[in-house]
């Protein structure tokens, strides 16, 4: 196969489908989540069963949503609930086997705000907020994130834990009660993290084609342990990007 | 029953109300949001799961003193810059704010609808909201002894939502994505629908949600009133919209020159019609 | 995914389970239960809001170690008398009863399906059953302080219901009166469904409720297998049937006589089919 | 208008019917209760808005429904929902106007059971238990009571507390924190009881024609106490009793 440009969101956007398998059922949030769980269902996914907090279980849209609610997630779906029963019935419960979240900032325990930047009550940057993300961390049997990689988004301490991943490290989520395994992945566009076994903490495991461990370091913003086993991730295939591309029009 | 937007608003939502225009995504009471600003109403305090647009432009022209909410953005597009602004700097009027996550505030109205003051969930536990945010507490189960989260029911002075369709009698009848409307009016002490269009009969539509008309104070028509977001079945969301928002609301001026080209400029004479 | 009924009972209900056959007056899975009977399961907890002939025969037949319920009678007929017969004298072996209100019912199949421990509601306040049944709790308001009632989730082993359509995937499709169906399935750790018949194709239905096939663990086709009671756009309820139990239910001989021609006489032979 | 010879028992339904008004919300239970209100929207109250506890909302059954959930039920309600709904939603609120309810005995509190004779763990007679009736009591603004007089039922204790009535007399229902004024009327074969206001105990305000107080008070089970204005009830018109027979097939 010959070799094909790509951009850094394009590379993201095929490893996070890569993620999912089509026995899966997938709370999918808007955005780059929700292109990727597109993109998987079209390609090597084709039954896995799409969530979206607006209340859709099992859509099946043919283009790609715009917002979390768009009419053609609720023709497509295999049925229609309220929103309190997609949160009740379908999430807490933890039928859900993957939740896809985005994130302002991410620090090296995977916790992620959503929230604020700087104080709370005084604010630098008032950001949207939590939406479904806490119990989508916290109940998803496992959670995937995807956040283009930055020393402002990674960070060691996030200012504000809307949504909770490891905690302070090993045992936490164990202590706090939380139902899933939290973030087993952080896919950016530039490697993908997962966090240390024993430590929790999130260590590149694999880095995208044409970019260094270097890289990546200087884009984080606490120092990045990186896995033995280091991985290139295998470049997006031709196939993987025209189907991507006409999801985005690109 | 059936009456004029403006006087819907006019009797049923009152200076320092709690009010809900809920509606997630599909269905924004946008029109009786833009009426509520054109009838100076302040004070409010708004709730809502996702405030958005139509909420920007109420915290905008200064008819909010508090929002409770779990999601405060510009759909597919960012933040809500009117919202930052009251936030960061207290423009026009400072915002005190209450904020949840979705599976609180959904567990607030469902408790509201059910008549009991509080809800219970697997919520919130390590995040920094139970710090921040005074209506939520943790509960232990009497019978596992397990520590749980409590949440306070939301029972608004009023709730607007956008419908599809009423009949004459006020049956109003809704579908597609529902959202939490059905639960956030009955979770009300009054109910305003606006809606499509008024109707001999409702016909059935497989995943509708249909409020008896016992629980509607008043139904007003407003076709388009979902506009720039949609309704199921009559038009699809102006994507544009929420897209040329974000560039109106970064500026105030900009801002409030829309708000007299395209809320004020919109007034309606009031007209007769009395809410029985 | 798709299996005989008698495979689906095999592998599915195991004696010593709790069980819920579910159905409110509609869609009562009569023929999983004659087939539970056939098998003959024992030490059974049942678990259903409404208790009726099916449970009486099951009752009869010995199944039942444990009867929770919350209205246990003969529809628009009168008591139960096997049930009568297991609770005052023990026969053919003893009931344990476990009882509710059907609110307190409701609200525990709820609280299974959400994944919380335990639901509160306004009920049971000033009655003689928060004496006689251990779980009946009182729970205090965190935000007012205002004392309420506690139930604990109720998470069947098995619920098994009955329902108009499935497809091949194993998608169920109900309508009518759909009871507490969806909260009973939801709360079971595993779902057998009955059908009257398996579809290629499930065109929606004003009304409907759908169980995804994520949440069935098998579907077993049995057309009529809600009769004597009925399914809606399908057949009417038997009436006359209910009325004609009483008389059989009143007395053993009888009772064992019908049980003979009725449920052992019907017996299929087992078939080919295994649950994935 | 000529005298028409009726049954005790239609006399009660035609009483329990004059009780609901074309503006009420009345949650409705099978037997006479049913067949009390669908008469009251046939004659006097066209708009009585009629919920049973299967979750039909609105429903206008052109026949006598024979149980709680027949299909006509559902096939002419305004909707249906679930029964978690209608009991969380609608009934639990205080929505309900009127509820509707039977008993196997009823004290001079107006305290129902439907539960058992004799003693709970060693029953005499089994009866088939709460139901819906505990909360209906609670929570419908009112309650109305349809019961056939006699000593075993009429008692002066009831034998199981299934639903609340008021209590153990004046100012019970309130530290109990139910919702409802409780039963504010018993409509019997003999005549009707409502509480008087100060002790709340049931009192005779009406007897049905050809019945005397001594009757009434030979059918019930404690010293009844009879209103300083006792009323005789109204016979039922030809048209009630036409209505009635039409749709009890009698």
């Amino acid at each position: 196969m010959t070799a094909t440009a790509y951009t850094a969101d394009e590379i993201m956007t095929v490893a996070a489908a890569r993620s999912l398998t089509s026995d899966m059922a997938c709370f999918v949030g808007i955005g780059l989540p929700s292109t990727a769980a597109n993109l998987a269902r079209r390609t090597h996914a084709p039954d896995l069963w799409m969530i979206y907090e607006s209340g859709t279980l099992g859509t099946e849209p043919d283009t790609l949503p715009l917002s979390i609610g768009d009419g053609v997630l609720a023709d497509t779906a295999d049925t229609v609930v309220s929103v309190p029963e997609i949160f009740n019935y379908w999430l807490q419960p933890g039928r859900i086997d993957v939740g896809f979240l985005g994130a302002a900032q991410i620090d090296r325990y995977a916790n992620i705000n959503t929230t604020v930047i700087g104080d709370y009550a005084d604010p630098k940057v008032r950001l949207p907020g939590a939406g479904g993300a806490p119990e989508i961390a916290a109940s998803c049997r496992e959670v995937i994130v995807i956040v283009r990689q930055s020393r402002r988004a990674f960070v060691d301490k996030v200012d504000f834990v809307t949504s909770v991943g490891h905690g302070g490290g090993p045992g936490d989520r164990e202590r706090l009660g939380l139902l899933g395994k939290g973030p087993t992945r952080v896919i950016t566009d530039l490697g993908i993290l997962e966090p240390d076994p024993n430590t929790r903490e999130l260590t590149l495991v694999s880095v995208h084609p044409g970019t260094t461990v270097a890289d990546v370091r200087a884009a984080t913003g606490w120092d990045l342990a990186v896995a033995p086993d280091l991985a290139a991730t295998e470049a997006p295939t031709a196939s993987e990007l025209s189907v991507l591309r006409s999801l985005t029009g690109a | 029953m059936i009456v004029p937007l403006d006087e819907g608003i006019r009797e049923l939502v009152h200076d320092g109300d709690t009010v809900a225009l809920e509606g997630f995504t599909h269905l924004i009471p946008v029109a009786a949001g833009h009426e509520i600003i054109r009838q100076g109403r302040h004070d409010l305090t708004l709730a809502r799961m996702t405030p958005d647009v139509v909420y920007d432009q109420m915290i905008g022209a200064g008819c909010a003193r508090k929002l409770v909410f779990s999601w405060g953005g510009n759909p597919g597009v960012g933040s809500l810059h009117r919202f930052r602004d009251a936030i960061q700097n207290g423009w026009p009027v400072p915002l005190e704010i209450e904020e949840h996550s979705h599976a609180g505030m959904a567990n607030r109205y469902a408790a509201g609808a059910s008549g009991v003051p509080f809800a219970v969930l697997r919520g919130y536990v390590g995040t920094d909201l139970m710090g921040q945010t005074a209506s939520i507490k943790t509960i232990d189960c009497p019978f596992t002894g397990e520590r749980l989260t409590a949440v306070p029911a939301l029972n608004p002075d009023v709730t607007i939502v956008h419908a599809q369709r009423a009949d004459r009698a006020g049956n109003v009848q809704l579908w597609g994505i529902t959202g939490v409307q059905k639960e956030a009016a009955l979770a009300a002490r009054r109910t305003l629908v606006t809606v499509e269009e008024v109707v001999d009969e409702l016909e059935p539509v497989p995943g509708q949600v249909l409020l008896p008309s016992r629980v509607v104070t008043a139904v007003a028509e407003a076709p388009g009133g979902a506009r720039p977001s949609y309704a199921h079945g009559y038009y699809i969301r102006d994507n544009s919209a929420y897209q040329e928002w974000d560039a109106i609301s970064r500026d105030r001026d900009a801002f409030e020159r829309w708000l007299e080209s395209d809320v004020y400029g919109g007034a309606r004479p009031a007209r007769e019609g009395r809410i029985p």
